[in-house]
């Protein structure tokens, strides 16, 4: 009758923690450089956005969102001019300087690197733009499932118990670029979405980044649920009793008094799945989905410039993982009741 | 459902091609096997400087840790494989791989593993009471004996449950070595059913090898499971 | 030199497979018309043929460049672009650009234009997505439309799929997806261009292997070739 | 007809009996107050008159009606509870624990419910503490929040399960004076507490449960000065001499 | 020459003055009991002497030597320490517990730590748990083997810091006893703990430290009966009414 007479097994952790902790200084300039990062890309997406390019065409602005440019013909705000200028320079005069210049010519490559990353930027805001609502939106829904799935495996009888078990352990226990190729390849469900009309055309995405998105809600559906239940029987059994004993349905007492508490307590673990998605977003980039690998994979194949690309998108992805991290253990700070689900080890 | 579902001749065309799969699989094996052992060997000691280290070398490693943390594993496997020079080293014969790329995707997987591993083995040490220390140093030992009689045992024991994630995690990220084209099993599923007239087997191929990698997953749990409770200390939490 | 930490005796080639029937796998086994051809002409020259590497079409330059293969056999056409970056043997093959659509569907453009509106794939790195991206630049596509892909299989296959409308491929390796898949030739865009094996701009054995590639098609193992791969 | 009537209750916990063939009765306004040695069922006891706990045998009687004919949530909302570790609900200030049963049990509007509670909460001392978190409360103040909880549903009968002994020392005091005042107030009460000065001066009834029987039961006067049995007088004995 | 000497030692954490010029000596068998407030600073007093902590200003001998030119580990092995919360290392059993610093700080063989350890146990009485490990002990026997672990590293001083205030009441006697025996060998013992009945019976000085400083020292017996100083009435008073 109490809550939770299933064993509370040890708060297992899924997946490790990505960033850890990062110390105070190095916080600060994360959260600085994040904060020009994150206002250099907002305003890049709004530029191109054609949502945001219909509503000034509507209320009569002058035509300032540059929506129909292809992202290919898109300018970059910094020009790469200098940075190629100053490599080009640096480089010559690492040549001058003969073999024993290597941290020299590392600076070269830097600067040569830096200008690359501003031509290519344009089109890696584009992709960065379907990372960025791919993650979101599969947390979200995501969220939506795995709330009831953590409920069933702790609440529930034996069948629904069983059902939400299972979900999670082959969810889990396969890979997620797997669970892509069936989804895209094996059932077609592209061509079933495309059906629904309005897809692919003009603002609404296209049919794989509905495919994307839902292999991403159902992985992390699994991935959410088991930090959600950890979270959910770290709760003390005698919440539910005082809740039971006021009167309170088992229902009302789950809505109203274990799932505030426990959420709370998930959001540490929620975090962590959420930087986890972003980086297994990168995944789409095999069902075609032109979001932030994709597009450095194609910048690399039209300028041969693998490397570079690869090294500017590693940065890119860096600096969004990072700035979530941080954005995260602010809202758990404003959501944290005193007592309930602060992390202690944290500053 | 698609009409393209599950037909007996393709479930027909997977069981004619176990051999080629079977190889795959031994590859994801071995794959995770050498990532593992990488990210143990790479892992552990990172973990311990984060905890007992000073200085440059402290904070080099916990922002490699915090790189390699956060960058998805696919871009790690593609920069090791462009952005290294790795030389040729030939093919292994049987399993039919090539050695550099699977020393790019061992690099990439391994390195990565071992930034997690590091925060597991972190955390395991971090877990322990201070006192465990002050008591190991009351009777003489000195700081590198302390950690080693005493420290370690403790916190390799606390890691497993930790590395037991890490473990599935790994087996089902070899499946990204496709982007390298590795030939374990994910690409070699979709070598199959990228052979002429053989497009209608994607989703039988597919579950087939999900299966496998299912299986793996779930028995190497149960097996770490008992590994946990073989060596856990009597009477004591883990 | 080939400094593959290896002699310069072997040659390492490299392909992409999925392209058949210039280069795919059946039963486990690489195979194909450039294997055939390649190796030929390797030994024919007078070297070893190394352990066949089968990468990312995309991949295969760089990987070149980083002497990770010796020579690129993958049905690549010889362009300007890719000469700036490796050097191309002569010519061992002509070829066009079809336009690949699905036969269980009413779309079948008979020009260029007939195709405004659609959606249109190729893998990516290839004269294919090189035809699409005029297209695009000429105003008959839009950009928004353009699907690429890893590999010429997947691309078949998601047109099969109704992912795309078209896709743009070699005449060969498209005749080939016609008569295995559900798949049909719409129209041909006469690109003229012609294959050639990459090999590295420093790399003087190239010469070597255009000898022999120049004796294969004399003494006619050539014609035999194709005969067996494309008839 | 009297309040509560636990009528030949039995329950057992697989092999063991923990409470066996246990009968009582208690009147409006009665203060009954069950002592007993761990394990002994008194937690089992109170369980069982809310049904937090199924009985295996026996009937339970609230106000004459068995309590398994009643609508579990109506029951448990006419018995209050009052825990040994307090079990405020964690994420809500005292005041918010106090008007969630009754906005979602007695379906009372925000505001309603708010004055109800500050009333309540008025009432335990506690008027300037309604904004506090649980974990910012002192464990007296956690549980004089929990009795005035119980209190604000307006239950008929009010079941204390070692309501002090989770507290300091310095802060029983405060809590057993709550329930001292509600006891001189009428409320009908039935408590597991080891506090004697207590059953001394509040109780009208004095129960000693062992092993799941009750031992001797009687007006406390009668049962510390004269005991009838040996195991009372031990068991009292024992408790009188801890304090 | 007195085997202990404290000089004038000072000690800060931050802002916050914790011993403020302590001075004091201990003859060899001496058995030294120190109380004071929470926080006065006894543990830190004792973390000094074997350097767990270090001092800011003064200086500390161990038998004419001072600790500071003494090599670290040797300090340590010289002055043993029992802990509050026993801090046994939990994956050895209570034999390893003690062998361990037998074998690497000694550098006995594994043969002959292992008797020297049974020798121990069998001291403190617990010879039957040689191979339990700590988590299956109780605390009374985790704090024996603790004083087992110290003892066996032959040490010349040995340091408590509150060895029973984690105990259960019927465990403390268990530990005081072997602490009794240990005392009447002629162990020199420098003792925090708020047992006074041993105090009284066992100290051969108390001494009272009271926010960072020395307030009163003299043999138990004159500080219970004849205090100098209010302070001292007061605490000892305070601790004589808690037992
Ligand atoms: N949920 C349960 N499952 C199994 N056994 C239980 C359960 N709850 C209680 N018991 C057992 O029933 C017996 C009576 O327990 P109960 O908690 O009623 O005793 P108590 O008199 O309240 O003791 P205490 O003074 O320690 O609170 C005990 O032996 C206990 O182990
Ligand atoms: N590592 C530390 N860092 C900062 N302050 C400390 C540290 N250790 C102790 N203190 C402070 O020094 C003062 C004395 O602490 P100490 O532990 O010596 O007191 P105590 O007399 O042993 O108290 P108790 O009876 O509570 O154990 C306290 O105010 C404490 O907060
Ligand atoms: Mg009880
Ligand atoms: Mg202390």
């Amino acid at each position: 009758m109490t809550a939770t007479e299933e064993s509370s097994t040890a708060p297992e952790e899924a997946r490790g923690s990505t960033v850890g902790e990062l110390p105070g200084r190095r916080r600060l300039i994360v959260g600085g450089v994040g904060v020009a990062f994150w206002a250099w890309l907002l305003t890049r997406w709004a530029y191109h956005n054609s949502w945001v390019d219909r509503l000034f065409t509507a209320i009569g602005l002058p035509d300032l969102i540059r929506s129909e440019v292809p992202v290919r013909l898109r300018e970059p705000w910094i020009p790469a001019g200098p940075f190629e200028t100053a490599g080009a320079a640096v480089g010559e005069f690492a040549a001058s300087l003969g073999p024993a210049s290597f941290l020299i010519e590392w600076l070269a490559w830097l600067l040569n690197v830096a200008g690359f990353a501003t031509t290519m930027a344009p089109q890696l805001a584009a992709g960065a733009f379907i990372t960025a609502y791919l993650t979101i939106l599969s947390m979200l829904f995501g969220l939506v499932i795995a709330v009831p799935l953590s409920v069933a495996r702790i609440y529930g009888g034996f069948i629904l118990r069983s059902l939400s078990l299972v979900y999670t352990e082959l969810i889990r226990g396969t890979p997620l670029l797997a669970q892509l190729f069936l989804l895209y390849f094996g059932l077609g469900l592209a061509n079933d979405i495309s059906e629904i009309g309005i897809v692919g055309n003009g603002a609404v995405p296209r049919a794989a980044i509905f495919v994307a998105i839902i292999g991403f809600t159902i992985n992390s559906s699994a991935y959410q649920s088991e930090y959600i239940r950890s979270a959910l029987q770290s709760v003390d059994d005698g919440q539910m009793t005082a809740a039971r004993s006021v009167g309170l349905s088992k229902l009302q007492s789950i809505r109203h008094v274990i799932l505030p508490q426990g959420l709370r307590f998930a959001i540490p673990g929620w975090t962590n799945e959420f930087v986890y998605l972003i980086k297994y977003s990168s995944l789409a980039a095999f069902i075609t989905v032109p979001e932030l690998f994709r597009r450095a994979q194609d910048i690399g194949s039209d300028t041969f410039r693998f490397t570079d690309a690869y090294v500017i998108v590693a940065v890119f992805y860096l600096a969004l993982v990072l700035t979530t991290a941080l954005a995260m253990n602010k809202v758990e700070s404003v959501v944290a009741v005193p007592g309930v689900g602060q992390s202690t080890d944290r500053e | 459902m698609d009409p393209i579902a599950l037909q007996a001749g393709d479930w027909q065309f997977v069981l004619s091609n176990w051999r080629y799969l079977l190889l795959g699989t031994a590859v994801t094996i071995s794959l995770t096997a050498t990532s593992l052992a990488l990210g143990f060997l790479a892992g552990f000691p990172a973990g311990a400087i984060e905890v007992y280290g000073s200085g440059r070398l402290k904070s080099a490693v916990s922002t490699a840790g915090v790189v390699l943390r956060g960058t998805p594993i696919v871009v790690l496997m593609v920069l090791v494989h462009f952005g290294l020079p790795i030389p040729q080293l030939g093919t292994l014969p049987v399993l039919d791989i090539q050695l550099e790329v699977f020393l790019a995707a061992t690099l990439a997987l391994g390195l990565r593993s071992a930034a997690y591993q590091g925060q597991v083995f972190r955390g395991a040490i971090q877990s322990l009471s201070e006192g465990q220390m002050e008591a190991a140093r009351s009777v003489g030992l000195t700081r590198r004996q302390a950690i080693r009689h005493v420290v370690f045992p403790q916190a390799v024991r606390r890691s497993i449950p930790g590395f037991q994630n890490e473990f599935t995690i790994v087996l089902k990220d070899t499946s990204v070595a496709i982007a390298i084209g590795l030939a374990e099993l994910l690409t070699r599923a979709e070598n199959l059913y990228l052979q002429p007239g053989q497009g209608t087997a994607v989703m039988e191929v597919i579950l087939a090898i999900s299966a496998v990698y299912f299986v793996l997953t779930f028995t190497t749990n149960r097996a770490l499971d008992y590994v946990e409770r073989r060596y856990a200390v009597p009477g004591g939490t883990k | 030199l080939g400094g593959n930490g290896g002699s310069d005796d072997v040659i390492v080639p490299g392909t992409n497979s999925g392209f058949a029937p210039f280069e795919f796998t059946q039963g486990g086994e690489l195979v194909g018309f450039d294997i055939d051809l390649a190796e030929e002409a390797i030994s024919r020259a007078g070297y070893e043929v190394g352990d066949w590497t089968d990468i990312d079409f995309k991949s295969l330059i760089p990987s070149l460049n980083e002497d990770n293969i010796d020579l690129i056999a993958a049905g690549m056409t010889i362009t300007d672009k890719r000469q700036q970056q490796i050097a191309f043997t002569d010519p061992y093959y002509e070829s066009n650009q079809s336009v690949l659509v699905s036969s269980e569907r009413d779309f079948s453009p008979e020009s260029e234009s007939d195709l405004s509106g659609a959606i249109v794939g190729a893998q990516s790195g290839t004269t294919g997505e090189g035809e699409v991206e005029r297209l695009v630049e000429e105003g008959v596509l839009d950009a928004e439309n353009v699907r690429q892909y890893d590999n010429y299989t997947l691309a078949a296959q998601d047109l099969e799929n109704g992912n795309v409308d078209a896709i743009v491929v070699d005449v060969p390796v498209a005749q080939n997806f016609a008569d295995s898949r559900a798949v049909e030739v719409a129209f041909i865009i006469e690109t003229g261009e012609s294959f050639g094996f990459g090999m590295r701009q420093d790399d003087d054995r190239i010469q070597d292997i255009n000898d022999a590639l120049a004796e294969i098609e004399e003494d006619g193992t050539y014609d035999d070739l194709v005969t067996e791969w494309f008839e | 007809m009297s309040l509560l009537r636990v009528d030949h209750v039995d329950k057992s916990y697989g092999e063991e009996r923990v409470l066996r063939d246990v009968s009582f009765e208690m009147e409006r306004q009665d203060v009954e107050v069950i002592v007993g040695p761990s394990g002994s069922g008194k937690s089992t006891m109170l369980r069982c008159v809310n049904r937090l706990t199924e009985i295996d045998d026996g009937e339970i009687y609230l106000d004459g009606e068995e309590i398994h004919d009643l609508d579990q949530n109506d029951l448990r909302r006419r018995v209050g509870m009052v825990f040994q570790d307090f079990n405020l609900f964690a994420h809500r200030t005292a005041r918010g624990n106090i008007t969630l049963g009754l906005e979602e049990v007695l379906g009372k509007s925000h505001e309603e419910a708010t004055r109800v509670a500050e009333d309540y909460l008025e009432r335990v001392g506690l008027a300037d503490q309604a904004d506090s978190y649980p974990a910012e409360l002192s464990g007296g103040q956690q549980q004089r929040v929990g009795i005035a909880r119980a209190l604000a549903m307006e239950p008929e009968l009010l079941l204390f399960d070692e309501p002090t002994s989770a507290l300091d020392p310095e802060l029983i005091g405060e809590v057993l004076d709550v329930m001292h005042d509600l006891a001189e107030e009428g409320m009908t009460m039935l408590c597991v507490t080891h506090e004697m000065d207590f059953a001394r001066s509040v109780a009208s009834t004095l129960t000693v449960l062992d092993d799941g029987q009750i031992v001797e039961r009687g007006p406390p006067e009668q049962l510390f000065e004269n005991p009838e049995h040996e195991r009372t007088r031990a068991f009292l004995g024992d408790l009188t001499d801890v304090r």
